[in-house]
């Protein structure tokens, strides 16, 4: 509490000693500069970390050339991609080859505005966040066809209608995931959803059996609409370059680095307010601890995992991250619909967390069944030769 | 107040312009998801945030996606074809926005809202919204819900693939 | 700059159309779409070297695909005939770069045959220890790139370059180079292996099936990388005999067909191992046969390690310099971790040879690449084209 | 039970990154030029000229007999006679090499000159640090470059510095017992001689 209540009084203080006229502005500034700069700075952390962490899993050290242990990496990163020549295609669309970084790190930004930092920590507190938080998203999708298409390569133009319809496409289990959370809720607004968390961590919705099939329903479609492995298939670089962003270089590149980032971060956050309470510590004894520092610490686990998953799994193709998300991720969101109803219908106590469990169990039992009877998900054993070789 | 309205106002206007007169149809399709984005600004304004946000999610995030796709997957999403002046076209286009226009300057004057010209102080709320629509319109809602179950069916249906790809090995030029 | 330019579409600014149809002299595919020409390569990340791939695609279907391939071409066969028996030996090296030891053994059996020299048994069996030293690490670099190529960013790759760095620590510690090695020499080999480098070579034998099993842990399961490798390139066993594939390929078509058998060149039917056999022949079926191979392969260096005699590593009367086989021809093939290998050499009865023909089994299995290609998606030509285990350096000689 | 698999995975890579901080068989990265991996003593890269004693120019056991100039596959190394012979290490006089060059851009190490090499003069280094910003001069060896002395020779590769110490001392005691038994000869051939003419004190 007492950090929210610092954060606030030195808000309100700088706010009033400014003239009428520019109060709005300034107030709007102070509430931005903070998401903004916090969440950069965790950009340069992560990229770090993320290398680091993938080289250790692939018993490497990652970089440890810049400073001690390489933390001015990120650094020295940010200085070659900001003095790298800036190359435009010469048939490239300019004014959409330029806009379509900017706009993708836009719709990233804004997506953190909704997101409940504290109690009192929240940029902007519509009635209708998540709504909010969905359509930027949705925006993403038109700035990556922008650089796709205004790229004028062909590599760029498949890799950005690849990532189109894959947004797309999880979106819909991305919604319908979250929307468990919201019937429990009951309301379309962040804080409130975190506000409904509060308390020690049993009462986290992860605790429950359609919280966390939601859960993790809503990372890997996360995963798949951040474009990160094994859903990078937009930017699969066996295949097609570096998808949307083949043309780009230097500044505009790194901008896309870090869109994607933001894009990420706040997913994350997204999934730590709908489902891990959000800013409340995981047991009460620890609210001493300001509220913003357990939101980052659960968004840094959901990283942490989100690494460990790209440095482990091969990527899908992309016919098959379709059949995924239509055959598995959508019924099983559907069912997850269901049995949260049975959970809220049956007075939210343990007959319904056993029936919740049940539904959920059993359609996981029989999806699994049913897509690993499919052809190519066969077990085989292999046999040793016999008797005479093959005639050469 | 105003002043912000003005400039969605202008924004929305010029963008809508655009998208009728560029050359480029990708330009077009921009300059409409642009349009788009001016009457969420215009609905936000209105107090109404769900409206807005749901306007942005659908028109954004997948009408202009779709058209998009629609023009990438046909041919020609650069040729231009009202080079020629095409008097019966013309007319039959500008009777039909006619008769749009008439449709809906009559419905908008027939509305009650248009009594209302104060600004709007009650704030929507997104459970009244929802409460709305499921008690009072509730069949519409069905009946709406069972249009696009069967319109994605149908898609579903359209996209099967053939049985069998038809490709056979063609004859190699080089042996 | 980019490949994907590489198509003379004359884009303007404003104007035209970007792809350009270049197949309208073929009829209309069914569902009406255009078709489109990507050229994968040479500089592709995914190409395992300078290759191209001249693909057709009808959306993200591959409908027609063309190797293209020479960029790598160094006039192998004729810098052979240009020089002494001996001075090719390390040019063979450099043809499959990752097995300079199979290489090696193929063109030394070639180069005894057509002199008739004899090879003493300490020799056979370090021939065989090496051959299947390189076999595992060949293999599981295969691996690791094949899963590389369906993106799993380099982690299995990197697990095997772990374990092939302990076999190339055992080549270097042998024979001074760790790929290029050129050890085996006519009558046996370079120098003679000490009882603590065989020492060491058990124990990287030893610790090699953990290390298979942990691999396996990471992929053999991976429900991703079964719904990608399962059912795609699948090749028939008409077709690959017919178009003369060798080595794990074939096998996991279900062939059964090891040169260590039907050849028992050396001394390999003194070994006790089996052939693993597929039955779909598609690139799970490759990726399984080279992981069942490995582990024969371990079966095989045990028992040469156990049973290595005393004697000469080389035969006595071989000579270095002024070595003129009679007139003549041989052709010596072994089983090298890619297929058949086979060196064909004519002799005039000069220090030189007077035809130097190799038989890369790499070129020979990617002349197959666009039947297994068709009708798959370019992902998979990318996996399909991983999983032929070609290495340019062979392909194009 | 479809995820069994990747969560199998994930655990070994969790292995993986846990065993990197602590399992040295799992890290076997090192940083390159700050730490180093102990060259293997057979690890061969470049030829140099192994030299006895202390001057590289007199001790140069090169006696520029070209056959590794001949025998060199991609015919890296070139040899220019020098006109005047010189006594090698067994007294007899030989021709040294004048121009001795190695280009090693183009050298594959191959280990053939070494091997073809009667003279135990040319063996193989193992330094490998041959950046240069001159590919041309600077990758093009000369004598004084190549030239190194025995001792180093020892200290790279002791086995096999040793073995050609005690092949030389072999040719060295070969060429004395033959001196002395064609001494002997002599004498004797002398003896027989004087011994038929008259008797003179023998001379060695």
């Amino acid at each position: 509490m007492w950090f929210e209540d610092l954060l606030i009084q030195i808000k309100s203080v700088l706010v009033l000693n400014a003239p009428e006229g520019l109060r709005p502005i300034l107030s709007a500034m102070l509430s931005a500069t903070p998401i903004l700069s916090a969440f950069g700075g965790l950009f340069a952390a992560v990229t770090l970390l993320e290398r680091k962490m993938l080289g250790r899993i692939q018993n490497r050290y990652g970089p440890n050339r810049v400073g001690p242990f390489g933390i001015f990496q990120p650094v020295a990163d940010g200085i070659k991609m900001l003095t790298k020549e800036d190359i435009v295609p010469k048939t490239a669309d300019h004014s959409i080859h330029f806009l379509a970084p900017l706009l993708l790190l836009l719709t990233a930004m804004l997506g953190l505005s909704v997101i409940p930092y504290g109690e009192k920590l929240v940029a902007i507190r519509f009635e209708a966040g998540i709504v909010f938080f969905f359509a930027v998203g949705g925006a993403a999708e038109l700035a990556v066809f922008m650089a796709g298409w205004a790229s004028r390569n062909k590599y760029a133009l498949l890799g950005s209608l690849r990532a189109i319809a894959q947004m797309v496409s999880y979106e819909i289990p991305l919604i319908l995931s979250s929307v468990c959370v919201l019937m429990a809720a009951g309301t379309l607004s962040l804080d409130e959803v975190a506000k409904s968390q509060s308390g020690s961590m049993l009462s986290w919705y992860i605790m429950t059996p359609w919280g966390l099939m939601g859960c993790v329903l809503f990372l890997i479609a996360t995963l798949a609409e951040v474009n990160r492995s094994p859903f990078d298939i937009p930017e699969a670089e066996s295949e097609l370059i570096a998808g949307h962003m083949t043309e780009y270089s230097g500044f505009k590149y790194a901008v896309f680095f870090l869109a994607e980032f933001v894009a990420m971060f706040a997913m994350c956050a997204l999934t730590a307010t709908l489902f891990l309470g959000g800013y409340h510590p995981p047991l009460p004894i620890l609210a001493f601890i300001p509220g913003p520092f357990w939101l980052f610490a659960k968004l840094m686990v959901l990283v942490l995992l989100f690494i460990w998953i790209r440095g482990t799994m091969p990527r899908l193709r992309a016919d098959q991250l379709m059949e995924f998300a239509w055959k598995f991720m959508l019924p099983m969101a559907v069912i997850n619909l269901i049995s949260t109803g049975c959970w809220i219908a049956l007075g939210r106590g343990s007959l319904g967390w056993g029936l919740s469990a049940l539904i959920n169990l059993a359609a996981y039992g029989a999806l699994s069944r049913w897509l690993s009877s499919r052809p190519n998900q066969q077990k085989r054993t292999y046999r040793f030769a016999e008797g005479p070789m093959h005639a050469a | 107040m105003t002043t912000v309205f003005c400039i969605t106002a202008l924004t929305t206007l010029a963008s809508a312009v655009a998208a009728m007169s560029l050359r480029n149809l990708v330009h077009c399709v921009l300059c409409l998801t642009v349009s788009f984005i001016g009457m969420a600004m215009v609905y936000l304004q209105l107090s109404s945030q769900f409206v807005g946000f749901a306007q942005v999610m659908v028109y954004v995030g997948a009408v202009a996606i779709l058209m998009i796709f629609a023009l990438l997957m046909t041919r020609g999403g650069q040729e231009l074809f009202m080079r020629e002046w095409r008097p019966m076209h013309w007319l039959v286009g500008g009777l039909v926005s006619l008769a749009l226009l008439a449709v809906l300057v009559g419905s908008i004057l027939q509305s009650p809202v248009i009594q209302n010209t104060g600004p709007v102080d009650k704030v929507e709320r997104v459970k009244d919204l929802g409460q709305s629509l499921v008690y009072e319109y509730l069949l519409p809602l069905e009946a709406l819900a069972l249009l696009l179950t069967v319109a994605l069916i149908g898609a579903a249906l359209i996209a099967l693939p053939p049985k069998q790809y038809p490709i056979k090995p063609q004859p190699r030029e080089n042996s | 700059m980019n490949s994907a330019q590489a198509t003379p579409s004359s884009d303007k600014a404003q104007a035209g159309p970007m792809f350009e149809s270049k197949t309208s002299d073929q009829a209309p595919s069914l569902d009406g779409t255009e078709r489109m020409e990507v050229s994968m390569g040479p500089h592709h990340p995914s190409t395992h070297g300078v290759f191209r791939m001249d693909v057709e695609l009808e959306g993200e279907t591959v409908v027609k695909l063309k190797p293209v391939f020479g960029y790598l071409h160094r006039n192998h066969e004729k810098i052979a005939e240009g020089t002494s028996y001996l001075g090719s030996m390390p040019y063979t090296d450099r043809l499959d770069y990752f097995n300079s030891m199979t290489n090696n053994w193929a063109y030394a059996l070639s180069v005894e045959k057509l002199a008739g020299i004899e090879v003493p048994e300490r020799a056979e069996y370090i021939r065989v220890i090496t051959a299947e030293l390189s076999r595992l690490q060949n293999h599981v670099c295969l691996i690791g790139f094949l899963v590389q190529d369906m993106g799993a960013l380099g982690t299995p790759l990197m697990y095997a370059f772990r374990e092939r760095e302990r076999i190339l620590d055992l080549f270097e510690s042998l024979t001074g180079a760790r790929m290029m090695c050129n050890y085996m020499r006519f009558g046996g080999c370079r120098c003679d292996v000490t009882p603590a480098w065989l020492r060491q070579a058990h124990q990287v034998t030893e610790a090699f099936p953990r290390f298979l099993d942990e691999f396996e842990a990471l992929l053999s399961e991976n429900e991703v990388l079964l719904s990608r490798s399962q059912g795609v390139g699948a090749l028939g066993q008409d077709l690959a005999i017919a178009a003369g594939v060798t080595g794990p390929m074939l096998r996991a078509t279900g062939v059964n067909y090891d040169l260590r058998k039907a050849d028992a060149y050396g001394i390999y039917n003194r070994f006790n191992f089996r052939v693993p056999l597929g039955s779909h022949g598609d690139v799970f079926d490759r990726y399984m046969i080279r992981i069942l191979e490995m582990r024969e392969s371990i079966a095989i260096l045990r028992q040469a390690i156990r049973d290595i005699p005393d004697g000469d590593y080389v035969h006595p009367k071989a000579k270095l310099r002024g070595f003129k086989p009679p007139m003549g021809e041989a052709y010596g093939r072994i089983e090298a971790p890619k297929g058949e290998l086979g060196f064909y050499l004519i002799s005039d009865g000069s220090p030189k040879p007077y035809r130097f023909k190799v038989r890369p089994p790499s070129f020979i299995n990617l002349t197959i690449l666009e039947d297994m290609c068709l009708g798959q998606t370019v992902a998979d030509a990318v996996i399909i084209l991983g999983s032929v285990d070609i290495v340019l350096g062979e392909v194009d000689r | 039970m479809i995820g069994k698999g990747i969560l199998k995975g994930m655990m070994e890579t969790a292995r993986n990154l846990t065993g990197s901080f602590h399992d040295p068989e799992r890290l076997t990265t090192v940083s390159y030029p700050e730490e180093k991996i102990p060259a293997k003593e057979n690890a061969r890269n470049f030829p140099f000229l192994v030299y006895d004693g202390d001057d590289w120019e007199s001790g140069l056991r090169c006696v520029s007999c070209q056959i590794c100039e001949k025998e060199c596959p991609p015919q890296c190394i070139y040899i220019e006679k020098d006109t005047q012979k010189k006594a090698d290490f067994l007294g007899k006089l030989q021709f040294q090499p004048k121009v001795f060059d190695i280009d090693v851009s183009v050298c594959m190490g191959c280990q053939i000159c070494v091997e073809v090499c009667p003279f135990e003069s040319i063996r193989m280094d193992r330094d490998f640090e041959y950046a240069k910003s001159d590919r041309f001069e600077g990758l093009l060896l000369h004598k004084e470059q190549l030239a190194k002395s025995n001792k180093y020779y020892h200290q790279i590769h002791p086995t096999e510095a040793t073995e050609t110490d005690a092949i030389r001392e072999g040719k060295r005691q070969d060429h004395l017992a033959k001196e002395r038994a064609k001494a002997e000869k002599l004498a004797q051939a002398k003896e027989a001689a004087s011994k038929s003419q008259s008797k003179e004190p023998n001379k060695e």
